[in-house]
């Protein structure tokens, strides 16, 4: 699993994650989430389409880090096409909490609208 | 741990340890796209589940347990296969959990995921046997 | 059959037949490749070391044998990872073999390939035990 | 593994081999080259550029079909590009014992002159 963040201009960044999202690589991203929120980066998007492997563990990095940008009014949202994750986040209804889009573009432009 | 497995399964045997969960998935996945027909899918799904099982089991074990360990085994007849992760931790039955709504994803999961799911006690552990209805590869590919 | 490997050690216990070799394989290259500093090319030379020692392995009992296994096991420290290969067959001694023109490659190649190689005897059976000298990952990938 | 038989007109063929190529799968290599030879096909390119792994076995397969064609006074050329086998070659002499092409093309032009 690797991360890299990709600076979108003031308060925005962009996680590029790809490889395999378990319970071994998923600290890894929570590390960096906490870490942007704390240095005020309060819009994120997590870009998914990279990742072969997402499970619970990735999930909950996910919706936690949703959690931690939410108390300082910021927002995340993710990227993903593939079929095989959208299918998991419906099973899982994390398509409810989260805005999810197909493209970076639709991504951060929607961010930079709130 | 492994007195009760079928004689002729595949067994991986690792330390209960985080990184080594993706050695249980790629086992799994070269076993299920060579022997059997699976749609890309299917395999995931079943990748998934041994992924969230193989976490359980690990989660199982509490700080200061010595040499904890996580047996993963593959077991196939014509219609179907079994993937079994066993581990001695503390022990686990679904009838007795409690609902909760931030945990419980890695359990449903598993049920969603696979044709079917049970989770039986180890004395101690768990032992959560997992099956797909599937046939056997025609040709074997690889 | 297990009782000489180390306690921390991965290992996958097979049916002694050629269509798992692959399995073996998978799993050796998954550990490898997560966990070592390895060029593409050494990766390559582990596997194929595998596969030679996994087809001597099941080649090593005769057809009649009842639920003949194979062991695959993996140890790792900071400066180099040994793959062992277990089977109970016939038995092995290489200062015995007679060399030959047609037959002896893959002992050969294993010898090749890998940075140490030695063939223990099991008891019956043979243990090949081979080493590659290689760093843990900085940081591990997949 | 899969091979692919291409006739390439008169007693030629070629066999495209691609995946991997150990005791398991050697065997259906080994059928399909006795196959070619007892029907009359006496030159045989082996195109091994899509194989990922090739062992032992494989190789005693693919000396075993030389040796079988010509005693038929046939031939059989292998085709490799990647470095992994043509060191492979080296290491176990195969190299030696047979023709060894980068193309496809290489090789039938040559088999045409024998
Ligand atoms: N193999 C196991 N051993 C012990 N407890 C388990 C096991 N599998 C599941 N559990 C229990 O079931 C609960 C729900 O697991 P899961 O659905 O994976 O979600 P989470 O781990 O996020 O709580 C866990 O918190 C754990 O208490
Ligand atoms: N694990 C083993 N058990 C028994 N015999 C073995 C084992 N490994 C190698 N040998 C012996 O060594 C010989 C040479 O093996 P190898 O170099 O792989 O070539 P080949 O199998 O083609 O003869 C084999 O024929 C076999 O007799």
């Amino acid at each position: 699993m690797s991360v890299d963040v990709v600076r979108a201009g003031g308060s925005c960044a962009v996680l590029v994650v790809s490889g395999e999202l378990d319970v071994y690589t998923a600290p890894r991203l929570r590390e960096c989430l906490v870490e942007l929120v704390s240095e005020g980066t309060l819009r994120i998007v997590v870009d998914l389409n990279g990742v072969e492997l997402l499970d619970s563990t990735g999930i909950g990095v996910l919706v936690g880090g949703l959690k931690r940008i939410r108390t300082h009014e910021g927002e995340l949202a993710l990227v993903c096409a593939q079929q095989q994750l959208l299918k998991l986040f419906e099973i899982t209804r994390v398509n409810t909490i989260f805005s999810v889009f197909h493209t970076v573009e639709a991504a951060t432009a929607a961010m930079a609208q709130t | 741990m492994r007195d009760s497995l079928p004689a002729d399964a595949v067994v991986l045997d690792i330390v209960a340890d985080p990184s080594l969960v993706s050695t249980a998935r790629v086992m799994v996945s070269c076993l299920a796209s060579t022997r059997r027909e699976l749609s890309a899918e299917r395999l995931d799904d079943l990748e998934l589940a041994v992924s969230e099982a193989c976490t359980n089991a690990i989660n199982s074990y509490g700080p200061d347990v010595d040499a904890p360990r996580v047996l993963v085994s593959w077991k196939e007849d014509d219609d179907r296969v079994e993937v079994r992760v066993t581990d001695r931790g503390r022990g686990y039955d679904p009838a007795q959990a409690i609902p909760s709504n931030s945990g419980g994803l890695g359990v449903k999961l598993i049920q969603i995921l696979v044709d079917e799911a049970c989770w039986e006690p180890g004395n101690p552990g768990t032992t959560v046997r997992m099956s797909l209805k599937c046939p056997r590869c025609r040709v074997e590919q690889d």
